[in-house]
């Protein structure tokens, strides 16, 4: 059920009415609003009183001091979640109180206010003003600013990112991450969680819910707001330590959760993620049809503990038989610029095949010379002629390059990044948040 | 985990800062090594406990309400002799009335010099939002240069701290440096547990400094040099 | 004239020529090939002797041993410039040495072996077997790997950016940095240089000649194989300094280049300095239709030394009188998730006039209430509307979204970016470009 | 700019590693502060600069090949007065029998011991690429610890050498931290300036390390306490 459905172009109730038609074929929608609209695929109501009983959800997109009594028609109708997407019902304005004091009353979960909405794409819900639809998949994003949370919605589609839900939480007036937390835990369709977070009432509450859910799924937070330089004000005797970014940093790591450097670097995870959420080992075998490539990887990996994989005799004896005299003989193994689908495809197979090597990062340089659309092509068969234990890393450098494979690689469920930092990058994500799974399952001693 | 018992048979705390004589009684209390020697009101007894531990001597001025104490003059070191403590003891009172006339000291304490090792800082707060927080790190100046810290839950493990200490930008300091020996990183990180177990279970203590724990060889141990206490 | 022209599709002779052939109306093409070619656009010769006298330049991309005969024909043809794509021709092997041999005598330059070719664009000319087409600009690059030349190439046309432009060079048998850079320092349609290195034979020359370029300049450089531990190597009582990282960066600090962390670094340099390869000062103000990306463009700027612009009392007066209630009131100023066109325009405005303010960054949250081709429009009018003094940086958040606000901004030369970090790492190497030419001026009292 | 004139009349090198009373001729040369001190072949000798000087002193044994000096026992420090000097002469060669026998010293350096100050370093290298660089940095042990060093070009100005301490990542240390005062270092300057022109004007020395090189407070000037110049 829409409260506030609108007509109206540019407003915030007509832009989560047209997200919600979309699939409106999927679940009963009732929209309303005091004027009698006529609206294909919705039920229309002039008020709640007329819809019939039924509906589990509601989200709200009507002036603020007029929140409290529809919460309260709402509860009538047997309404259990209303995602209230009105500004204006801070913790200390008196409408803000009321809501607060009627869900309570109601025992109406409210997730809000101030915020973009919810997806559910699994479900065909799309309760948001966000500009695009999000496509199905398995990471999860909770977000404390609407903007990010459309900003990602928009990034999504265009890489191959599917999401089981996105929730904006805006003012966190009752339910905050601990408790989204836990129910993204028990979600099935969720494989990975993706956090933006600008602040925490309750730290210990968080950490706690947390360590439950790292236990099982990685969990990647973006911190907004690390200004306060590390350890000083946690020093003074005077500061609070609430706002250090040390002090997060610190319940981040006890809670096993990874931490994003920026919103770039959660885009990379979130690509890693979404086709790799599990990585079996650490050791990173690289092949690059470009030395500098090669060169720009290993760069990058100084600033990642993963350690690169050595290559058995057994494998650089079987590159030997497939590459030119005078490839490296080592990783990153370099095939040369000249290589065409099939020393590619060789190079991958060996490279898999060996023991030693946990996952492999394949990069491709364009070249008039090689289609990178057959490049990828081969990676993927590659890919495909092992059991799918060893992920495989697409770096397929340049945007135009990018697109031209993204079909291709989307398809065998290879993330694809375009700069080797980016890549490297996202496979250091992954690393952490199997080394923050190990660590907080042995050693139970913390709080 | 579920808290652990409070320490038992802890000094009696009054409120707000506590003096560093009194910080070195409960830090002992709970098994952290502080320097030997005591508390003394006169020259004389200043030369008591001196002969009992040992010259040379530190004396420090002490009294709740003094912040900075070497700031006026109120730490002198390496007092070799009974002749220079009690010329020491004169200088100590004359500093701290020259910078603060009419300051009432409860007297000063008087400490066996210690041998140089690594400094290093454990540090404990209070936080409305995290709950009792625990911090180690390096200590001295280096502290301050580069925040060379690293915080943890008060109820950390001694694994964990000795993991969060071997994360430290400067922790090669810690393994033994240019022909040092390694340092008694399992001596610190049980200050460190013992720190925050007081405060994880002593509601009234809002804050706790030890800033410089000197650390020594492995299986030398550690010393705590100096100590405070902020109660509520 | 090609030397080893091919229309063997795959083959590297095939690749340069197609990309020649694309502009060849701009200039006399020679293919010269063993095999009688008929090519529609170029002369094909059988031989160098048909060719007729007056090609400046030639491009050969046959087999090395092959390599020094052919330059001997070419001399006697008067050739001034050989490219020199053909790899195996290293300093120490046999074809190599007599190459440099017959170059010398006869005067004749070479730009590689071993290298992708060379690009400028402003007169048609592709040398190279790049797999695209460069767009003319203002940007010149110097790559010591093909590769990440044409990734380079791949990136530029889909984010705006052009090339005076791109010299791929390869083994650096004769040519090197310091001589091209010379070239570049003089060459009036270049604004701004980009290089890739991954080593250097002689600094002392490097620095000498970038020293002359960057007082007039910017120079940005990725510098490949930073592994080396900072001042390890260079404190060892045995290890030569050449190849430690720190000895690198000491060398473009005195010659006032500014170093690029990674390729996705020197890309965002690129797009800024494309279109603003000069600040006219460093007070960053930001106005942002979200919170959220404020407070990581916030983030972001602890790395940089650039100071956020402090408003006046009159700026924000004047932003009082367009902006709802409870705004900001300080930079970064943002506008709430529903400003809509008008209410860009007029807080661009307001700011942009503000003389404490050098430089705007404009952010874009995408919501569905806004078109952001339409938030576009609005800032590129507001930064229209002063004196293009004053740089005005965009930042649209989410792909989608950046792609179809693209034309507007980029016709406006305002540079996009779609991440906070992003822009201000940019706006960042701009900054540092300004400062770098400020110190490498007054004080000459440096070798 | 054109480089400048080499420095006049400086002792004759060998060719190799030089020993530090050497290196320590060469510095005093070119206008850098050394300890007071010399070269003693003899107990008596030593006993000789001691009194010149004054006590205490330092004892530090001497050869071109001798690298690691403390390692061996080559070092004794704070010796307090004649008796302690002769005692100390005996031991110095016994350490370097017991650990290198049948090594053959040029004999040991005698020197005043300075006050403790923060430590730094200055260096040089002859590359071959790169030609002659100068490198200023932290000294101690953390300078390997962080690596917290800059390299600059051999001729570079005094003032770039400020600007690049100043660049350093623990720079806040010359800063006159915590109630010391601000580093001298202008004086560090003017050291690492000369040092760049020693390399760049004499073709022989590939290598100089002044290491540590201790640093007082502004206007207190700084003190070479170790020197090394190697030669091709
Ligand atoms: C919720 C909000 C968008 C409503 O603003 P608005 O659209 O200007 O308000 P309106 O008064 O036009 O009300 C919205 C619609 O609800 C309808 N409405 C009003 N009261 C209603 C009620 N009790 N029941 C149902 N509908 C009602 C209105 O008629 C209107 O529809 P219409 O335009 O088709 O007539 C606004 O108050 C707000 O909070 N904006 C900020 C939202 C935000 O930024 N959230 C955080 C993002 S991260
Ligand atoms: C230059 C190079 C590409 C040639 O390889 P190739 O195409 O296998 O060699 P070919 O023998 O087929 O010669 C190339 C063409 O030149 C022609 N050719 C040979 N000798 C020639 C001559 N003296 N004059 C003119 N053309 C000649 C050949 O006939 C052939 O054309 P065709 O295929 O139409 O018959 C190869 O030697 C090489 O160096 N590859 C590496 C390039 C590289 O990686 N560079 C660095 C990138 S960053
Ligand atoms: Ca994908
Ligand atoms: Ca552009």
């Amino acid at each position: 059920m829409l409260v506030g459905a609108s007509q109206e172009t540019g407003s915030v109730g007509h832009a989560v009415l047209t997200n919600l038609l979309r699939e409106a074929d999927r679940f009963e929608l009732h929209a309303v609003n005091p004027h009698k609209l006529v609206i294909p695929g919705a039920h229309c109501h002039t008020g709640i009183q007329t819809v019939p009983p039924g509906p589990a959800l509601a989200v709200i997109a009507i002036p603020a001091r007029l929140v409290p009594d529809v919460l309260r028609k709402l509860a009538a109708k047997g309404i259990g979640l209303a995602v209230i997407i009105s500004a204006g019902l801070g913790k200390t304005t008196e409408p803000g109180q009321e809501m607060l004091r009627v869900a309570r009353e109601a025992g109406i979960r409210i997730i809000g206010p101030n915020c973009l909405g919810i997806i559910l794409p699994h479900m065909g819900i799309n309760a948001s003003f966000a500009s695009h639809d999000a496509p199905a998949g398995e990471l999860a994003l909770l977000s404390q600013s609407g903007a990010i949370a459309s900003a990602m919605v928009e990034w999504a589609a265009p890489h191959g990112v599917g999401f089981s839900a996105i929730l904006s939480i805006g003012d966190m007036a009752q339910t905050g991450f601990d408790e989204l937390l836990e129910l993204l835990a028990a979600d099935p369709q969720t494989r990975a969680i993706l956090i933006y977070m600008e602040g925490l009432d309750d730290g210990r509450a968080f950490v706690k819910a947390a360590r439950a859910v790292t236990a099982i799924k990685p969990v990647i937070v973006l911190k907004a707001g690390r200004g306060t330089v590390a350890g000083r004000a946690a020093l003074s005797h005077t500061g609070a330590l609430a706002g250090s970014w040390e002090v997060y940093r610190a319940a981040f790591h006890e809670a096993g959760i990874v931490t994003a450097s920026s919103l770039d670097a959660l885009f990379d995870a979130a690509a890693m993620l979404d086709d790799v959420p599990e990585l079996p080992g650490e050791r990173l075998a690289i092949v690059t049809n470009g030395g500098g490539a090669g060169v720009l990887a290993l760069d990058a990996m100084e600033v990642t503990s993963a350690p690169l994989a050595e290559l058995s005799d057994d494998t650089v004896s079987r590159l030997d038989a497939v590459l030119p005299p005078g490839w490296s003989r080592a990783n990153p193994v370099d095939i040369i610029g000249d290589a065409g689908s099939a020393r590619y495809r060789a190079a991958m197979e060996a490279v898999l095949a060996d023991d030693g090597v946990d996952a492999v990062l394949a990069m491709n340089c364009p070249t008039g010379l090689l289609m990178p659309g057959e490049a990828a092509r081969a990676v993927a068969d590659a890919a495909g002629s092992v059991p799918r234990k060893k992920p495989v890393i697409a770096c397929w450098l340049g945007d135009a390059n990018r697109a031209s494979s993204h079909e291709v690689l989307g398809a065998a469920r290879i993330p694809e990044f375009s700069t080797p930092a980016q890549a490297i990058r996202a496979f250091g994500y992954a690393t952490a948040a199997r080394w923050a799974r190990v660590q907080i399952l042995p050693d139970g001693a913390s709080a | 985990p579920k808290t652990p018992e409070p320490f038992a048979d802890l000094p009696a705390l009054g409120s707000g800062t506590q003096p560093e004589w009194l910080g070195k009684q409960i830090l002992a209390k709970i098994g952290i090594a502080v320097p030997e020697g005591g508390l003394a009101k006169s020259a004389d007894e200043a030369v008591e406990i001196a002969s009992k531990v040992g010259y040379p001597v530190a004396l420090k001025a002490q009294a709740a309400t003094l912040a900075h104490k070497s700031d006026v003059g109120g730490v002198l070191l390496n007092i070799a002799d009974e002749a220079a403590l009690r010329s020491k003891w004169s200088e100590l009172y004359a500093n701290i009335e020259r910078a603060k006339p009419g300051f009432v000291l409860d007297g000063a304490l008087v400490e066996k010099m210690g041998e140089r090792g690594v400094e290093l800082v454990v540090g404990a707060r209070r936080d409305p939002s995290w709950g009792p927080v625990l911090l180690v790190g390096m200590g001295g100046v280096w502290i301050e240069a580069l925040g060379d810290v690293a915080l943890l839950p008060a109820l950390a493990s001694e694994k964990q701290i000795i993991k969060a200490l071997n994360g430290l930008k400067s922790a090669k300091l810690l393994r033994g440096f240019r022909g040092s020996p390694p340092v008694d990183v399992a001596a610190v990180a049980h200050v460190a547990a013992q720190v925050g177990r007081l405060i994880a279970t002593t509601p009234e203590i809002t804050e706790i400094d030890v800033n410089p724990l000197v650390a020594y060889g492995e299986g030398k141990g550690v010393v705590a040099l100096d100590a405070l206490i902020v109660t509520e």
